[in-house]
């Protein structure tokens, strides 16, 4: 699936997509999946609550189901207006 | 309704003049238009954006608004992009026969589009760079509808 | 603030761009204009004023918004005279720093100047003439300020 | 004094505005003494609930002095905007 990145969470993981193949259940075990591959990512989910995620570019909770979805979208609460 | 993104500056005259123009069943037309603020340190404002799910989110929101208000018609722009200091951001428009209406339709967009809508604001200043913060207010004005 | 009685049509689209135009330090700004709503039968309405007090009376209304919000700026425009369905009456329009200030005073100018600034609107008809009566909702709204 | 109708007042009255010379202390005096020069005065002023007045181009009670005053003005509930 596409997992994106948004503001200062793409700024810190350094990217602003990618590719990633995953047996991930949940975004929860797609967030461990990464904090566990770079110290980057690690850094980058240190705190879920200051985080936002979207599903298929609906906006969702950490424990959504990944079976089926395209694409993951990580960011900070947004500031629109 | 019309939702735009675009990273190009827009009329702000020309679209407050041309919405709901010679309707003659709504009485009452709210605009809010959002302006890029500045102090003496700010130097431009970056606004970044999901693409896609952007456009999809106004959508939803103003869909929302047209379920809960009797609207005929609602307008949202928003920009992405660099902008400096006193520039307008977005708008958005509503008209309705009556003015409570129009004000709490407008007004619940814009609580919407704060939270809701994937647009993230960087402040580039002469002292450094830094994300502004969401307001745990913003947040909080959601509740009220 | 700008206090505007008159007869004659206004630009809409141009006072909204000219209104606050380029001030950095009001990021918020609220319109709100009301059009003439017609139905099959109304062929023009015809609004009568009190020369004198209107403008005194828009200006204290207007005076309160800002004594009660930090606002940046403040307009309102009156028309009296003949108009047809479709066209501007009045428009007001304010600017602050956040949004709920100008959402707020907007609302409150509105619901004053419904109320308590001496204009009287009545309606020529295929089958007659009638004043306009007050709604009793517009009283009430002035008890949530 | 210049005593102004507006609206439904002035087509019932049938004249825009007048001098009143009068000694009336109170607005609610002055309703009275119109009432009772002609019925077409009367008859505007039937319901006072239904009009509202203003004193020197503010609006006043029906029971405000007019010591002083310069102009008084009766017309309906305003319907602006």
């Amino acid at each position: 699936m596409d997992v994106l990145y948004f503001a200062w969470v793409r700024e810190r993981i350094g990217l602003p997509r990618e590719r990633v193949d995953t047996s991930a259940a949940t975004v929860a075990d797609l967030v461990a999946e990464l904090s566990a591959r770079e110290e980057r990512y690690a850094a980058a989910f240190a705190d879920l609550a200051a985080l936002r995620v979207a599903v298929d570019q609906e906006l969702a909770d950490f424990d959504a189901p990944l079976a089926g979805v395209r694409e993951v979208a990580f960011f900070p609460p947004m500031t629109g207006g | 309704m019309r939702i735009v993104v675009q990273a190009d500056p827009f009329d702000f005259g020309a679209e407050a003049a041309a919405f709901a123009e010679g309707r003659d069943d709504l009485g009452a037309v709210v605009t809010f238009t959002g302006v890029v603020r500045g102090d003496a340190a700010l130097e431009r404002m970056e606004i970044e954006h999901y693409p896609g799910m952007t456009e999809k989110a106004l959508e939803q929101i103003a869909a929302e608004a047209v379920r809960r208000w009797d609207l005929g018609d609602v307008l949202v722009i928003h920009r992405y992009g660099p902008m400096r200091p006193g520039e307008r951001i977005m708008m958005v428009a509503t008209a309705a026969a009556h003015r409570e209406a129009a004000f709490d339709s407008a007004a619940f967009l814009m609580d919407y589009l704060k939270s809701r809508a994937p647009f993230w604001k960087k402040e580039h200043a002469a002292d450094g760079d830094s994300w502004v913060a969401a307001r745990a207010a913003d947040e909080a004005a959601l509740t009220r509808w």
